[in-house]
């Protein structure tokens, strides 16, 4: 499309041959590394010039890279899989993913042990890893999917105020609304993720054929987000700031999610890929992804053992 | 008789036409961003084929029609109302051209939270978008009505009351018949958002699951639905209109068009 | 019964620095007993109408009192019955003609035979006969008028403003109606005050007969006695006496100059 | 001027009964979801302080403007044919009445596909958004000019081109100005949707990212700004045509109101 | 130049099982030659109106020929100029008077100097001089219609159909009209059929006299001839004594069962 043509132009005209690079990131902090790579001039030090446009949710962005209206998106294992599975798509690394304990399953009504969600009604958010989580979660508590009925909502805010009205009786929550859910009378928080053995992992994915043919991208990106996340570290305030300022989330919200939620690190370890094998298994199993296909197939992990050997380690 | 035929045949053409535009428009695109008449036939038949389909349409049918006709039964009388006295109008016009600017799907979070999950606050959320334009185009109807009826109306003897009744609200019958099919329109636009809030079903519903998992067939039959719907739902009310409105003057409104 | 004193009407037409105020009436004085068929005389475009129109209520005059029945005219009254020059937008489009006759009757809660007993009549008197289910649109310019009339007489008001009502008859039809109005008047004693720019059917409807001048600033600046029988004999002399008399003014070089 | 005072006392009259009405609802609801106007008014104030709501309230209203300006544009022109032409009207109406019930919020996905991330699909969206009821206005008002102003035109001498430019233009105003308004409030519905998807800016992106983050306050600054930019442009548009389409007889469709 | 045979139009009223056909002219036989001043002659009701509708090709007869210039009538023609009975339809609302007059020459591409000499001319002759910027809705009845006669005028077409012009005006100023009728028509020899329910007006004007029975079933069945010479004089034997034959027919019952 258009968006080629003016990339090429750039990368002719410019003397210091930066390459352009269309980012996808979703509206919340996940997408906070690329923001702050393109705001500290880090993206650029590492030879990308990179245009960011935001999504809704990560599976949009990735959705703009198969539509090839981007370069580069970011997703949630589980969406990130079900967009892969669909095209061209190439996983460079894992850049950036929740802790364990920053999303747990809230329950009302009496609920206190995950038995009791049988019969009860349950706010998901289709499309998204939430979907998958709820999945994990009823295979390790064995109750049976189809005895619980699972509403689904567009954000977080609904699923707020459907759970505050009683409308359904648990959900999944993040460190932003602890606070809101805990204060809902007869809430209890029942699990955190580690309770079913699973981390949601954010990966980072490209265009096959961008890396095909700039195979040094691939690098020059993972150094940046590695980068970027340092400086996250270093300077939570400054980065929630920009947080406010480029995405309107309330910094305290940020800062919140920076210091608890979030684990920024680039890396991809055997055990990440166990995890994409497993959801993809899940995922095909459950009927979410129809066309079965070969993972490795979909990896491109040389840029990012080029930039940092010791992060990767996968047979 | 031979206008009905030659209509008829005018429409087959119409659709012929794009379905053959589509086919070359579909096959110069990407298919999996496009998918061609065909391919949208088959996701259909996917969909028919476990029988959500029918109960998708029958639902969200049932959902715009509820919120259209409460948006209506709600919309004429306040439009009544507000045409007729000067000082309602005058009170009441800065928050329709406030609020009608507000759309149906900015509310979303508000209406779970007010009226839960479940269809009522589907329905109200469609009731709100045809709302507005139903008063809007109702009062300015009333408004419109011309003086020398109400004026005749008068020293021949009728109320106020009587007024309203016999001849404004006649008067008035094409406006806001107008009215509510525009405001058919907006429903439309709303069972899309209000089907975005926990539904499980409903045309409005596939198309945002299918929007979620990339499946631009789904997508397409969804489109084409809602565009079905619509038009089934205009063609209707026009019958409707044109036959027992009739002497009101609703052929002229309905006019254009078979 | 109406009493106007100094009246005066004007309108402004265009806006900003293009408006320009036409004075249409001024200092018309003029009083009108209960009972009196009175005749406004005058060319086209002189005021006639629009002094109709103020002593109906439908405008506001810009100068002077007008008095009836001893309080001023703000607004219409079912006491004062208007036919109006253009019938179009006075009828109800929705209605049959006798439907449209019956409009008033039916307002005031009489009964269906009972109303049909008298429009029949007046179906019949304003040669209607065969076209009652007709509406409107269906009609010819002057059955328009016919239905008008029939409506306003079936409805029987105190006061009865005629706007040129019988200008769009034919001779024959007209006669009909004149003989009716007479007829209605000298037995109930109405009081109607009928415009016209006829100046045989002034003579020989009116009792007093009010001669405006030409625009603008048109005043009633004659008033001439018509003690003549009824029913009036357009061949005798005194009739023609009267018509040449008036005729004589507008003939009058000085009658443009006034 | 006393109108114009008095009309004003009532604006204000609404407004501050809106706001009572508001802070007593608010302090009756959990106010993490309904907060008051003071809570909102300072969650304004945070964002005015980084400058983002203006330019958000800029960027929102461009995109509209543009969108609605584009769908009129060309919905004006094409209104104007399809009501001229009889066979283009049956060709294309099984279409109009087919697609206008495809809500612009169907097809973000594919807008995003065949137009990109940026401007250019939001505007096309709102383009899109626009275009079916302008287009069906005018092409309704082009359908109902009386018959007897085009016959006397072309009686008169005047061609096929001169009728459609002299006589059905200036007949149809009155209908292209309401469709024109009308569509105005189907932009702000798009422009929410459009916003949502694929955006980091504007007031469509902040109601999304602040349902996001639960931020209620925010998002009934969103909401306001929506209804605030809705009616300002109305009144703009209104005022317009009042002014400079006098003379079509703009007037009385905007007699509706101040 | 206008040849009719055996012409027949009928209408249906309402739909379905209501449905009633009035049978308005039937066996109509009647040739005008070109520049002839043909009145039509009936009174209300009878299908004058009709009659002037077939010829001007705004309608279509259901029954026998109709032929202009040897050629089958199926649409308007600009050789066909109307003057219809009621002008509000027919004048341009956003025209103001002289606008209005000047339309047909404007379409014909005359320069505005030469415009203004001419329309000058005819709004004096109208008597609307000090009117000129006045907009239709700002004139009364018969000024409306005066500006739609002069309208007419000033363009000169080769047939003139006249639907009773001149019923609204006050004597002198219709006097003014039927003189400046007749020097047109004599200076130009231009075609004009001119319908009218006066008889003298038709003995004053017509070379040809065509009087229609009353309707249903209306037809032509006279036609007198006129030879009086131009200028006629009102008072003068031959004129009274065609007008008396005129009445005689109409007054004669046998008419009334024709
Ligand atoms: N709304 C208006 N704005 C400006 N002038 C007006 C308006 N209404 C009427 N007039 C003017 O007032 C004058 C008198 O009009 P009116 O209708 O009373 O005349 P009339 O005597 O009834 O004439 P006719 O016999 O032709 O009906 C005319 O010059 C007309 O142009
Ligand atoms: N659309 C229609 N539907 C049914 N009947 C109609 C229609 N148009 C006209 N008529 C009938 O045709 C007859 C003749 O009407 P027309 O208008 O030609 O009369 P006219 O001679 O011009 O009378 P007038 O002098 O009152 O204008 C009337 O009885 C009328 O009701
Ligand atoms: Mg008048
Ligand atoms: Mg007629």
């Amino acid at each position: 499309g258009c968006g080629d043509a003016k990339a090429e132009n750039k990368e002719a005209s410019g003397a210091p041959a930066l390459q352009k690079v269309r980012v996808g990131g979703d509206s919340a902090i996940f997408s906070l590394q690329f923001r702050v790579a393109k705001e500290q001039g880090i993206f650029e030090k590492n030879g990308i010039d990179a245009e960011i446009s935001t999504f809704s949710f990560g599976i949009d962005t990735l959705n703009a890279v198969l539509t090839d209206r981007v370069d580069v998106g970011e997703a949630m294992d589980y969406a990130a899989l079900s967009a892969i599975s669909k095209g061209d798509l190439k996983v460079l690394s894992l850049f950036n993913s929740p802790k364990a304990t920053s999303s747990k399953l809230f329950a009302r009504d009496g609920i206190s042990k995950p038995e009791d969600l049988v019969g009860k009604k349950l706010g998901v958010q289709k499309g998204t890893v939430n979907e998958y989580i709820w999945g994990k979660y009823f295979e390790t508590f064995h109750i049976d999917p189809k005895a619980v009925t699972l509403v689904p909502l567009q954000s977080t805010a609904e699923i707020l105020a459907a759970y505050d009205r009683g409308d359904i009786q648990a959900a999944w929550f993040g460190t932003a609304f602890f606070d809101k859910a805990e204060k809902i009378k007869g809430s209890v928080a029942l699990n955190d993720q580690s309770a079913i053995n699973i981390r949601t992992k954010g990966f980072l994915v490209a265009k096959g054929s961008l890396i095909k043919d700039h195979p040094e991208i691939s690098a020059e990106l993972n150094k940046s987000l590695a980068e970027a996340s340092q400086y996250i570290i270093d300077h939570p305030e400054e980065a929630a700031e920009l947080a406010f300022k480029e995405l309107k989330i309330p910094k305290e919200n940020a800062l919140n999610e920076i210091k608890n939620q979030w684990e920024f690190d680039v890396r991809f370890k055997q055990e990440d890929y166990d995890q994409l094998k497993e959801i993809k298994e899940w995922s095909i199993a459950n009927g979410y992804i129809e066309q079965d296909f070969n993972l490795d197939d979909k990896l491109a992990l040389d840029g990012l053992k080029e930039a940092f050997p010791d992060k990767v380690d996968i047979k | 008789m031979r206008y009905v035929r030659k209509g008829l045949q005018m429409g087959i053409v119409s659709w012929l036409l794009f379905l053959i535009l589509w086919q070359i428009f579909a096959m110069n695109s990407n298919q999996d961003y496009f998918p061609t008449p065909v391919q949208t036939f088959r996701g259909a038949v996917e969909l028919i084929a476990d029988n959500s389909l029918v109960t998708y349409v029958f639902i969200s049918f049932k959902r715009v029609l509820l919120g259209w006709l409460l948006g209506s039964l709600l919309g004429i009388p306040a439009g009544l109302l507000i045409g007729r006295f000067k000082w309602l109008r005058q009170l009441v016009e800065p928050y329709l051209n406030f609020f009608r600017f507000i759309p149906a799907l900015a509310f979303i979070t508000l209406f779970i939270l007010w009226f839960g999950i479940g269809e009522q606050s589907k329905v109200i959320l469609i009731m709100y978008a045809t709302l507005f334009i139903v008063i809007l185009n109702t009062a300015a109807g009333v408004v419109n009505v011309e003086d020398d009826k109400i004026r005749s109306a008068r020293s021949l003897g009728a109320s106020e009351r009587q007024i309203l009744i016999h001849v404004i609200i006649p008067a008035v019958v094409p406006a806001f018949f107008n009215g509510v099919r525009l405001a058919m329109g907006n429903s439309f636009m709303a069972i899309v958002g209000a089907e975005m809030i926990a539904a499980n079903e409903g045309v409005g519903y596939l198309i945002w699951t299918s929007r979620l998992y990339s499946k631009t067939d789904w997508i397409f039959v969804g489109l084409l639905l809602l565009g079905l719907m619509g038009f089934t739902g205009d063609q209707l009310l026009r019958w409707l209109g044109k036959t027992s409105l009739k002497r009101y003057g609703i052929a002229k409104e309905t006019r254009f068009g078979r | 019964m109406i009493s106007i004193r100094q009246l005066g009407k004007s309108f402004q037409s265009g806006a900003g620095k293009k408006a320009v105020r036409y004075q249409v009436l001024k200092d018309v004085d003029l009083s009108i007993n209960k009972g009196e068929f009175f005749i406004l005389l005058g060319p086209s475009g002189c005021g006639k109408s629009t002094l109709l129109n103020l002593i109906a209520g439908f405008e506001k005059q810009t100068e002077g009192e007008l008095l009836v029945g001893g309080e001023a005219v703000d607004r219409p009254g079912k006491e004062r019955a208007m036919v109006f020059q253009h019938p179009d937008a006075s009828l109800f489009p929705w209605l049959n003609v006798r439907e449209n006759i019956e409009f008033g009757l039916r307002m005031q809660g009489m009964r269906k035979g009972e109303r049909k007993a008298i429009s029949d009549r007046y179906i019949e008197l304003a040669g209607l006969t065969g076209h009652e289910r007709k509406f409107p649109r269906e009609l010819s310019g002057g059955m328009k008028q016919r239905v008008q009339i029939a409506r306003v007489l079936a409805n029987e008001p105190d006061i009865l403003l005629m706007d040129e009502p019988l200008g769009a008859l034919d001779a024959f039809t007209r006669r009909v109606m004149q003989e009716e109005l007479v007829r209605i008047w000298s037995e109930t004693k109405k009081t109607i005050i009928f415009v016209t720019h006829d100046i045989q059917e002034a003579v020989l409807l009116g009792g007093r007969i009010g001669i405006m001048s030409i625009g603008p600033d048109s005043r009633v600046f004659e008033i001439m006695d018509n003690r003549l029988e009824y029913p009036r004999d357009l061949t005798s002399r005194e009739f023609n006496l009267i018509q040449k008399k008036l005729q004589g003014i507008f003939q009058d070089d000085l009658y443009f100059h006034l």
